[in-house]
């Protein structure tokens, strides 16, 4: 899986780009949360690999006995999801009223602000 | 980040006397105009009206403690400093070439605010007229006896601005505005030279007292950025002394009500130019680049101005010309920089100040009172105004070098100085004769055409201007014949110390009336004989004043301004390009961007290798995950429905929760669950109000954004193959392992991270959920129409 | 043959395979009430995955995950329905 | 009936302090010895009714797990083997259920078992379409419906 | 004082924003009480500026964990001095958002979020640690949000659409920067990170983070060529917002390259090489589309990024004298754009537009008003001896001291784009005569507002003109602060001790 | 011996989960999928859960694959009877070879979406 999930990471990053690249504001909405996945990914690969040892410290002892995953990464990845799903509830939102008031998710159209006047 | 020294760059400028009574005295002289205009809308009440010309005791005050020193001398007392910041200092010092240009300022300024009292009466802005004038005063003044050369350069921009609100103070006049703008453009262009060379010659001397600077000609001499110093010194200077090209902002700038014309557009702030060059010849002088860059340029506008003057019949155009052309002739003499040619400089600052601005203040008079200043339709006015004809004549006769004026006395030394210029001194005096004998004639078209000759109807009834009008140009005139008698006067109070402070040799220097009959004297006579001729035979101003039409496509105002209309073009078009309104190439121009220099930067030292056991050691299911991964993403991606696309999202929240399980990290996987549903379910409420999805882009963008996109992906993967190919960094997750439970009495060694270690975090975590909401809750309900109530 | 390895051997290919197939389904569709069906079946296989993993990696704290999966799978389900008929009930 | 319950509850906890064992092995216990208790002295039909519908509830389970296994395995069987003998079908079941929670146990419980679906009732909750993969006939499959769990279920709630 | 006193100005913050959402809806206490609160932020900051500026660098460890474990709280210098500006900047704000935020807005919520975006704000200057530092960033971008969106107004939404979506991008991009830093030194704090990389075997990862990184807090900040959410949204929510935003968020991005990079990447050439290169760009870029907007509050949105790679330029030329200019060029730009885009509310409610081919006759209608608005104006072009001439002078000879003539003459170019549009400006909005102006439904203009709204919106003008021209006029006050700060970046060790409180 | 009941437990519902994955796939119309589907995998998960449950043994563990359990079959049938629904609402066909369908027009189009119970 060393190999395998840093192409999933590309992948993720590379579709997340993709998706943000679209003229409809729900894909770049998608894009983001396929982004923000591939970030936590990567955070997560930061810490390396332990399989099937999480950062639990069992009952009959006081430290971890032998391998465990990075629990540093898992803390950042709480924190940096929570954070993203706050902000992409707020942006899902904010597609609704940008169609109630612009009528369209084509991005192209929700450009008046560049206009000159 | 590399250190630099502070302190050991900024050799702390020349230890004066410091003295805290000349230190006041100084600093109050510079500062007082700066105080007056900022109490100017104050005391409105008082000090306009009837009583505005009590206005010019300012300036008198000035003058009088400035033209004290004239007698008391200047014994290198006069000197002030305090520290400010940035290596500029409130360092003032008054030499004899200072003393020049102050008693310049001050003695016009008290001529001019006083003569503005009656002629601005009735502007109901007359209070920020003086303020903006005295604030001029007190920068000019600054300029000149600024011994810092960045302090220098602060009052330099000061006089830019003020130029720019005076010349713009018709705001209501959409030409005034232009013009203004147009000045503040290439005076400030000019400024900003000006501090780039200052710096730079701060950063080759090491320090920004231009006393200290002006003792180091040898490094000058032998530094590789003299040429740079010098071309932005010459930026600067003739910017602001309108020489060729960059003249045009000067005629434009007679906009300004004519009191303003004569202070700042003829008398002083022209002159600043030359003051700066002035005051930098003496390290200059020797070099080639500075006199003959000075001599061509000087040549060229002297010669342009003067033949352009005869081009024009509106008054102030002509003296406009005038002007250029004799600030031409201050350039082109510093650029000879003998010492006759210095002297002949000083000399002739003075007598044009004299003439000139009395021709400005009669020419203020003659619009003032009749209305128009088209040469061709005035005349006869003697008359009506005879004490300004007389005025206006000898101004003319001073303008035209006639003996008995001071003029005379300036045109003999020019001819003094061309002729000992060396090499070039023949083709320089027929240059200098040329241009005099046109100057002359357009100073006689401006100013004695307009009272000889027969009064025409229309000007029948003109009034005769009051004595606070004609007072400034008569005593004018008589100054200009009392020094064109008695040119000795000006020796020891001024000549002699000014060349002291440029460090030229002042043995037997004086000043006389009457040198005798040589080639000099034969030359002015030619002059004089020439003026004459042509204005009673030629009439230019009858049939050349259609030429300036015909020659605007070549004035550099008209490339000039063509160059910024294209400028405006392109930063439109740039603009529009850049700044297109299309989200999507803004995203793409930032991914480019960091794709472009990430890889740059990365790939060289790629060294991550493959190995086989990375694909044995995967299990079945691990397998599963990733080709489900996958393709949900791609599916994703490519698919026409919104709703598969969101619940594809699902699969691979889903699928990434189980790789957080399956490598050990519970609490992620239960979280990444409950937000994944939560934001699949988020998007399902919010996508039936939308559109479906519609084929928007062509075939060609997607396959660009695709392949971007690759390789964005594939540099990512590079990286982390990259990290992950180096040990694992274990101080600190260890620490957190080893003392969750010892320490923070917690088993789950993620949530005491969460809780202890990095709380703060978690706690922000929450205020920004928190604030989200907040703006959920807003976002949905709350509909402005417009602002405010 | 130990447990883990059965478990490992045995039963979680089943489990993966069964995965695969229903990711089958939910790629082909047709209709997105299929693709809905089985991302809530590939949830319920999921916990079984985690539960056969809780028994690999002897760690009982993973079935709170399942617990997780079991308490609010559902609810994209009756998202996605709710959606399916408000859009009709708009068109 | 709630009193009973709560009574039961009661009685519970009353053991649970008593025996001064926290555990939930020892909650179940003091359960079904409240229920006893209130088993041995029920006298009046209220009392009896609730006394009875915990046996009846173990047999409606017992029933019902039988019900989906066996449903499973034949729905298990169809999905290996071909399908062409299946016939499905949409059937409008009335119910004689009447009350919100009914209507859903109900529904639900006719989900859960393999092979039906329920879906939809009529907004005057008068009938229930069921989706089935064995329509032999349509009584006969409205019958087994009412029959089995329908009648069970009400026994149950009633 | 107790070095716990760093959290003093945060707590504030929070307990002020906490207070005004429980007194939700309630108009006229938000608008006193977040005037009030704001004060007191004032208040503490000053003492923790004085408190810096007596003892030298304080840290405090959250929840006493020794560093790097805990997150670590670093007031140095620059981070007291920046907090100290985010609360003039709050004061001034809050007085003017008190005048000019409609009650609608006010009512869901404007006062509480903007003192969270406060909150953000002095917590990223103070953290010292890399996460948290992300944190107290999606902080701000939140609460930038919602103050962004507030009201729904079309243009807002979408100006937002924009903001968000690179905003957003950066994050992400700035996140996996961290991310990379923690897999190749295993360690978030600052110092710590900052005494582990350069020990790292593979020196190009190193500098693909400080690519993220500079992607990441470029965006922020507004540097060429991620700036282009800037211009598009700026100018869309209420004045209030955009002066909070103009005069705080992009400086925040400048101050994360100067933090990071200082720290980071010190000695690091390649990296100056790109700062500078990208400087240059951003400074033209800013500048040539200053000169041809025709909406105020556009206008100066393109003249912040113009401005903004005066300072990244300074970064990228690093000398100390540099560094200086930066320090002294960010105090003064805080003030005066916050100030700037007041005084296009001022205009707003004097003229009822912003185009500026509609504006004109301020100058004849309120000449003393003109007169104050100029102080912001003219400081922002550099008319010596006005605040923004003073750091140039440390910038421009920097340049020439490092030999670096092509940025020193991007900013002198810079410095002439300004002049003349902010001149262009002048001749417009305040020396045109004034179009008829309509009258509009909803809409009082300046001369029919009462003396308190009117205070409202001259006081917090006149409180930022006041110190613009101190920080000009009084030059020699802020340059030692400066150069304090320089002096302080210029050593990484000075930092990594006083965050491990090891003797020097 | 408790390794013995794992194994037939957690046989026993892969299997399970496993037909049910193979019906989704081959069931000819998605009624009869969601029929086949979500019952099975209920019961899969189930038996899965038991196995674990022996498995670990513990009160705790137990009690909480007890809750599982009840939850699975809880929403399952909530989840697979608003899928049917919204599948018919939205006019997804049944199989060619259905014998009946007596919900056919039987919603009114108006707006409260009323069923009829008549024939």
């Amino acid at each position: 899986m060393n190999l395998l999930l840093p192409i999933v990471t590309g992948v993720l990053y590379a579709a997340g780009i993709y998706m943000l690249l679209r003229r409809s504001f729900v894909k770049l909405i998608i894009g983001f949360t396929l982004l923000g996945n591939g970030v936590n990914l990567l955070i997560f690969l930061m810490g390396r690999l332990a399989k099937g040892k999480p950062p639990l410290i069992p009952d009959y002892a006081d430290v971890i006995p032998g391998l465990y995953a990075d629990p540093v990464p898992q803390a950042l990845i709480l924190t940096a999801i929570v954070i993203s799903f706050g902000l992409q509830s707020f942006a899902i939102i904010l597609i609704k009223r940008v169609y109630a008031i612009a009528n369209t998710d084509d991005l192209d159209e929700i450009n008046t602000t560049d206009d000159y006047a | 980040m590399k250190y630099f020294g502070q302190s050991a760059f900024f050799i702390s400028s020349i230890e004066y006397e410091d003295n805290w009574h000349i230190f006041a005295r100084m600093t109050a002289a510079v500062l007082a105009g700066f105080i007056f205009a900022l109490l100017m809308p104050i005391m409105r009440r008082v000090s306009l009206g009837r009583f505005a010309i009590l206005n010019s005791l300012l300036p008198l005050s000035l003058f009088v403690w400035f033209a004290s020193f004239l007698f008391s001398g200047l014994e290198g007392n006069l000197s002030s400093h305090l520290e400010w910041a940035f290596g500029a200092s409130l360092s003032f010092k008054l030499d004899g070439l200072s003393l020049i240009f102050a008693l310049l300022i001050t003695g016009i300024g008290a001529l001019v605010f006083a003569y503005s009292a009656s002629y601005m009466k009735g502007n109901p802005y007359l209070d920020r007229f003086y303020a903006y004038l005295s604030m001029f005063m007190a920068a000019m003044l600054g300029v000149v006896l600024s011994a810092n050369a960045l302090t220098l350069f602060i009052f330099w921009e000061l006089t830019s601005i003020s130029s720019f609100f005076l010349i713009g103070f018709k705001n209501k006049d959409e030409a005034s505005r232009k013009s203004a703008l147009v000045a503040l453009a290439v005076t400030g262009f000019g400024g900003l030279a000006l501090l780039a060379a200052m710096l730079l010659m701060g950063a080759v001397t090491g320090t920004y007292s231009i006393e200290a600077m002006l003792l180091q000609p040898d490094v000058f001499a032998s530094s590789p950025y003299t040429t740079l110093i010098l071309v932005l010194i010459f930026i600067a200077a003739f910017t602001k002394s309108a020489q060729f090209p960059f003249h045009f902002w000067l005629p434009g700038a007679m906009k300004a009500p004519t009191p303003v014309s004569t202070y700042l557009h003829s008398a002083t702030m022209v002159k600043a130019g030359i003051y700066l060059l002035f005051r930098f010849s003496p390290v200059f002088t020797d070099l080639a680049l500075w006199s003959n860059t000075l001599m061509t340029v000087g040549c060229i506008t002297m010669v342009f101005g003067a033949i352009h003057s005869l081009f024009r019949t509106d008054l102030k155009s002509i003296l406009a010309y005038t002007t250029i052309s004799a600030l031409g002739t201050l350039t082109f003499l510093i650029g000879i920089g003998t010492r006759e040619a210095i002297i002949a400089a000083l000399v002739f600052v003075v007598v044009h100040a004299l003439y000139k601005a009395a021709m400005f203040l009669i020419a203020g008079i003659i619009d003032h009172h009749t209305n128009t200043r088209e040469v061709t339709l005035l005349g006869g006015l003697r008359n009506a105004m005879p004490l300004v004809a007389v005025a206006a004549f000898v101004a003319a006769l001073s303008g035209a070098g006639i003996p008995i004026t001071f003029g005379f006395i300036g045109k003999d030394l020019v001819y003094e100085a061309t002729l000992h210029q060396g090499n070039m001194s023949l083709w320089l005096t027929i240059i200098a004769l040329v241009t005099n004998i046109l100057v002359g004639v357009a100073g006689f078209i401006a100013a004695i055409k307009p009272f000889a000759g027969r009064l025409p109807d229309a000007l029948n009834g003109t009034k005769a201007p009051g004595p606070v009008l004609w007072f400034a140009p008569i005593l004018l005139a008589i100054l200009s014949l009392i020094l064109g008698i008695s040119p000795g006067l000006m020796d020891h109070t001024l000549l002699i110390p000014s060349l002291d402070a440029l460090a030229i040799n002042t043995d037997g220097v004086y000043l006389k009336m009457w040198h005798g009959i040589n080639t000099v004297f034969w030359l002015s006579m030619v002059t004089i004989a020439g003026t004459v001729l042509i204005y009673l035979t030629a009439k230019p101003y009858k049939y050349l004043s259609g030429i300036p039409a015909k020659l605007n496509m070549l004035a550099p105002q008209t490339i000039a301004l063509a160059m910024v209309g294209s400028f405006a073009q392109i930063a439109t078009a740039w603009n529009k390009a850049f700044q297109s309104g299309h989200l999507r190439y803004y995203v793409l121009i930032s991914i480019i961007t960091i794709l472009a220099i990430a890889a740059a930067v990365h790939l060289p030292g790629f060294h991550w290798h493959f190995d086989w056991s990375m694909i044995r050691s995967v299990a079945v299911y691990e397998w599963v995950l990733v080709v489900i991964l996958i393709a949900s993403v791609l599916f994703t991606v490519f698919t026409d429905s919104r709703l598969a696309a969101v619940a594809s999202m699902g699969v691979i929240g889903y699928a990434i929760c189980l790789i957080f399980v399956i490598y050990g990290a519970p609490d992620l996987a239960i979280t990444q669950f409950t937000i994944d549903t939560l934001t699949v379910i988020l998007f399902i409420l919010v996508l039936y109000k939308l559109p479906k999805y519609l084929k928007l882009t062509r075939t060609r963008s997607k396959l660009r954004d695709g392949a971007i996109s690759i390789v964005f992906g594939t540099l990512i993967t590079a990286v982390v193959l990259d990290v992950l190919s180096l040990d694992r960094p274990v101080y600190i997750s260890s620490f957190y392992a080893d003392n969750a439970y010892l320490l923070a009495k917690g088993k789950n060694v993620v949530n005491v991270i969460l809780v202890d270690f990095r709380g703060i975090d978690t706690f922000m975590e929450i205020v920004v959920l928190a604030v989200s909401a907040i703006g959920v809750f807003g976002l949905l309900k709350l509909k402005v129409k417009r602002h405010d109530v | 043959m130990s447990l883990n390895d059965y478990l490992f051997f045995v039963i979680m290919p089943i489990l993966a395979a069964a995965v695969l197939l229903v990711f089958v389904r939910f790629f082909i569709g047709p209709t997105i009430t299929d693709r809905v069906l089985s991302l809530d079946l590939l949830i319920t296989t999921g916990m079984a995955i985690i539960a056969v993993y809780s028994i690999l990696s002897d760690q009982s704290n993973f079935l709170d995950i399942a617990m997780i999966f079991a308490l609010i799978a559902f609810l994209s389900s009756v998202a996605f329905s709710y959606y399916l008929k408000q859009r009709k009930k708009n068109d | 009936m709630r009193t009973w319950f709560l009574l039961n509850i009661f009685l519970t906890l009353v053991w649970v302090a008593l025996s001064g064992e926290f555990g939930p092995g020892n909650f179940f216990f003091g359960f079904l010895l409240g229920f006893c208790v209130i088993l041995v002295l029920a006298r009046k039909d209220e009392s009896k009714k609730y006394a009875l519908i915990i046996p009846k509830l173990i047999s409606f389970m017992f029933f019902f797990i039988y019900h989906v296994i066996v449903a499973n395995l034949i729905v298990a069987f169809d999905v290996i083997t071909r399908h062409n003998y299946m016939t499905p079908g949409i059937v409008k079941v009335p119910l004689d259920a009447k009350s919100d929670i009914e209507i859903t146990l109900l529904a639900n419980f006719i989900t859960l078992t393999p092979g039906t679906l329920s879906l939809d009732v009529s907004t005057d909750k008068k009938v229930l379409y069921i989706h089935s993969m064995y329509i032999k006939s349509e009584e006969s499959f409205i019958k087994s419906i009412k029959n089995g769990f329908e009648r069970r279920l009400l026994e149950i709630m009633r | 004082m107790n070095e716990n006193f760093i959290f003093v100005p945060l707590i504030i913050h929070l307990a002020a924003a906490t207070i005004m959402l429980f007194a939700w809806g309630r108009i006229k206490f938000q608008r006193w009480f977040a005037i009030l609160s704001n004060a007191a932020a004032l208040i503490v900051a000053s003492a923790l500026f004085g408190m810096v500026w007596n003892q030298g660098i304080v840290t405090v460890q959250s929840g006493g964990w020794k560093p790097p474990f805990g997150i670590t709280m670093v007031a140095d210098t620059l981070a007291a001095s920046l907090v100290l500006l985010t609360s003039i900047v709050g004061l001034a704000v809050s007085i003017f958002a008190a005048g000019t935020i409609i009650p609608q807005r006010v009512k869901y919520g404007f006062f509480p979020i903007l003192q969270i975006l406060f909150l953000g704000l002095c917590g990223a200057f103070l953290t010292g640690d890399l996460f948290s530092l992300y944190v107290w960033f999606e902080i701000i971008i939140i609460s930038s949000f919602v103050l962004l969106t507030i009201g729904g107004e079309k243009m807002q939404l979408e100006g937002a659409v924009n903001y968000f979506t690179l905003n957003m991008l950066s994050s992400l991009i700035f996140l996996t920067a961290i991310a990379i830093i923690y897999g190749i030194t295993g360690t978030l704090n600052m110092a710590d990170v900052a005494m582990k990389l350069p020990l790292v075997e593979h020196p190009h990862l190193v500098e693909v983070t400080a690519i993220f990184f500079l992607a990441g807090f470029g965006t922020k900040a507004a540097i060429f060529p991620f700036y282009f959410w800037l211009p598009s949204s700026y100018h869309t929510p209420p004045d209030a917002v955009s002066a909070v935003f103009g005069g705080l968020l992009t400086k925040m991005g400048v101050y994360a390259i100067i933090r990071v990079f200082s720290l980071l990447y010190a000695d690091n050439a390649l990296i100056s090489e790109i700062i500078t290169i990208a400087a240059g760009c951003t400074i033209l870029a800013g500048g040539a589309a200053a000169l041809v907007q025709n909406n105020l509050r556009r206008l100066f949105s393109y003249l912040i990024i113009c401005h903004i790679g005066f300072m990244i330029a300074g970064i990228g030329i690093g000398s100390v004298l540099a560094i200086t200019g930066v320090i002294f060029y960010l105090f003064h730009d805080i003030i005066v754009k916050t100030n700037l885009f007041m005084v296009a509310g001022l205009t707003h409610r004097m003229t009822g537009t912003s185009s500026i081919r509609d504006l004109g006759g301020i100058y004849d209608k309120y000449p003393m008003l003109a007169l104050l608005m100029a102080v912001p104006l003219f400081s922002l072009v550099g008319i010596p001896p006005l605040s923004g001439f003073w750091p140039k002078i440390g910038l421009i000879s920097a340049g020439f001291t490092d030999h670096k003539w092509i940025i020193s003459g991007l900013i002198i170019l810079g410095s002439f784009f300004t002049l003349i549009a902010i001149a262009k400006l002048w001749a417009e909005v305040f020396w045109k005569p004034s179009k008829e102006i309509y009258a509009r439904p909803n809409f009082t203009f300046w001369n029919k507002l009462g003396v308190k709204r009117k205070l409202l919106y001259l006081v917090p003008i006149g409180f930022l003109a006041a110190l613009s021209l101190f920080i000009g006029l009084g030059a020699g006050v802020i340059e030692p602060v400066a150069e304090r700060v320089a002096l302080e970046l210029s050593d990484t060790m000075i930092y990594v001790n006083a965050v491990f409180k090891t003797k020097q | 011996m408790t390794d013995i009941i794992i194994i037939v437990f957690a046989t026993l519902g892969s299997v399970f989960i496993f037909i049910a994955a193979l019906g989704i796939v081959r069931m000819p119309d998605l009624y009869m999928r969601i029929s086949v589907t979500t019952k099975a995998a209920s019961l899969g998960v189930g038996l899965v859960l038991i196995g674990t449950a022996v498995y670990f043994s513990e009160i705790a563990v137990t009690t909480k694959v007890l809750a599982i359990v009840l939850f699975v079959f809880l929403t399952a049938p909530v989840g697979a009877h608003l899928i049917g629904r919204a599948a018919y609402y939205i006019g997804v066909p049944l199989w060619k070879n259905s014998v009946m369908d007596q919900l056919k027009d039987k919603y009114k189009d108006d707006e409260n979406n009323e069923l009829s119970s008549e024939d």
